[in-house]
């Protein structure tokens, strides 16, 4: 299945690119799981994601949790806790 | 009348102001945000998500209008690279009630911090640059809105 | 910096803001009041004392700034003859810190309606005229910072 | 004792003056007391002061209360409760 992933402020900046299309493959079937999936593919990952619980998530557009599932989903946006205002 | 706009370009508060007034409303809170000038800090840099910023944005100010009485609202966030002093954020809240307009203004503030996708990168004089990590206050403020 | 002004003369918002700007502060709040044009108002008289209104004025300013963190405060009030649309008060708070700044705007629009020695007169387009009553909220708000 | 007195708001229109210097007679000697006495000596007066629970008063430029002596001070301003803002 083909998945966007985009990334944003320094999770952009520790996996080097802004965005890629990703085959993923069966059975990482949530938020949580394509983290995982993610910090074990390589040394870009693997520093990206080390805190997962660092990590925040929209899905389609829409805010998600580490549960939220991916199954047929267009696009996910991984980044750091936001600091606007 | 709701005005919502993320952008590059630096924020005009009087002109706002002026399109903000256009009705004549009773009260207006409005808060501005400045880029500070501490620990030596020379550029602030404010990346957005190209479409879900003002998506977020805009629901917010939704939210704000469905909440209080309100005759104009203006929620205008600068993104990408500023100085210190230049504005990064506007907000502007209109009705005919003044504790309608202020309440409006300090909700709107404090769900910026944790609702939009927002992130800001300092850069200092030494070249260093950091991440601004969320600040532990900023959830206690807009968890006092649900 | 503190600024207070009881004035005959429009208040110009754009020109106070860019005087209280001068410091470029991290976060401004602000309040802008305005006569309403509501049931046929054609005009709004505020009557005030030759010393004590000031005096009352600065009094408040300077218990804003002794209660909160503030980098500058601007607290115009104007006062004689004016038409609905134009700004009857005008309240800039900054600070370090975006609450201190909301909570100062906040503080002195309560107290102005309760501890400042103004009183506001209606006339209407039948040429009726008529004092405005202390509204009950008014002094429930203003005793919220006691 | 020579008093001066001044008049704000409906109080001034009732009045039909912005200020006076009184003659005070000995006796009257607190807020209350000067607001009787003027609600007492003509018709202005008894309009003007026909509701005292309504009166707010400034004696020397200090916010006072209707027991405030008066007895020495050389001004009193009497209005209704203040609308600014």
């Amino acid at each position: 299945m083909a998945l966007s992933v985009s990334y944003f402020a320094w999770v952009r900046e520790r996996m080097g690119i802004a965005d890629e299309v990703i085959d993923l493959p069966a059975g990482v079937a949530d938020v949580a799981a394509l983290v995982g999936w993610l910090a074990a593919r390589d040394a870009r990952g693997a520093r990206a994601f080390a805190e997962p619980e660092r990590i925040r998530a929209a899905v389609d557009g829409v805010m998600a949790g580490p549960g939220t599932a991916i199954d047929g989903v267009r696009e996910v946006a991984l980044f750091p806790p936001v600091t606007g205002g | 009348m709701i005005r919502v706009a993320v952008q590059p370009a630096a924020i005009d508060v009087a002109g706002e102001l002026d399109l903000h007034d256009a009705g004549g409303h009773g009260a207006t809170a409005s808060f501005v945000g400045r880029v500070r000038g501490e620990g030596e800090l020379t550029e602030l840099f404010l990346e957005h998500h190209p479409v879900l910023t003002a998506a977020g944005l805009g629901e917010l100010a939704h939210r704000a209008a469905d909440r209080w009485s309100l005759a104009a609202l203006t929620l205008i966030h600068r993104v990408g690279a500023m100085a210190p002093g230049e504005t990064i954020v506007l907000v502007l809240a209109s009705s005919p009630h003044r504790a309608e307009a202020l309440a409006a203004v300090e909700f709107l503030i404090d769900r910026l911090k944790t609702d939009v996708m927002l992130w800001k990168r300092e850069r200092f004089a030494d070249g260093r640059e950091q991440w601004v990590e969320p600040r532990a206050g900023d959830h206690g403020r807009a968890e006092r809105w649900d």
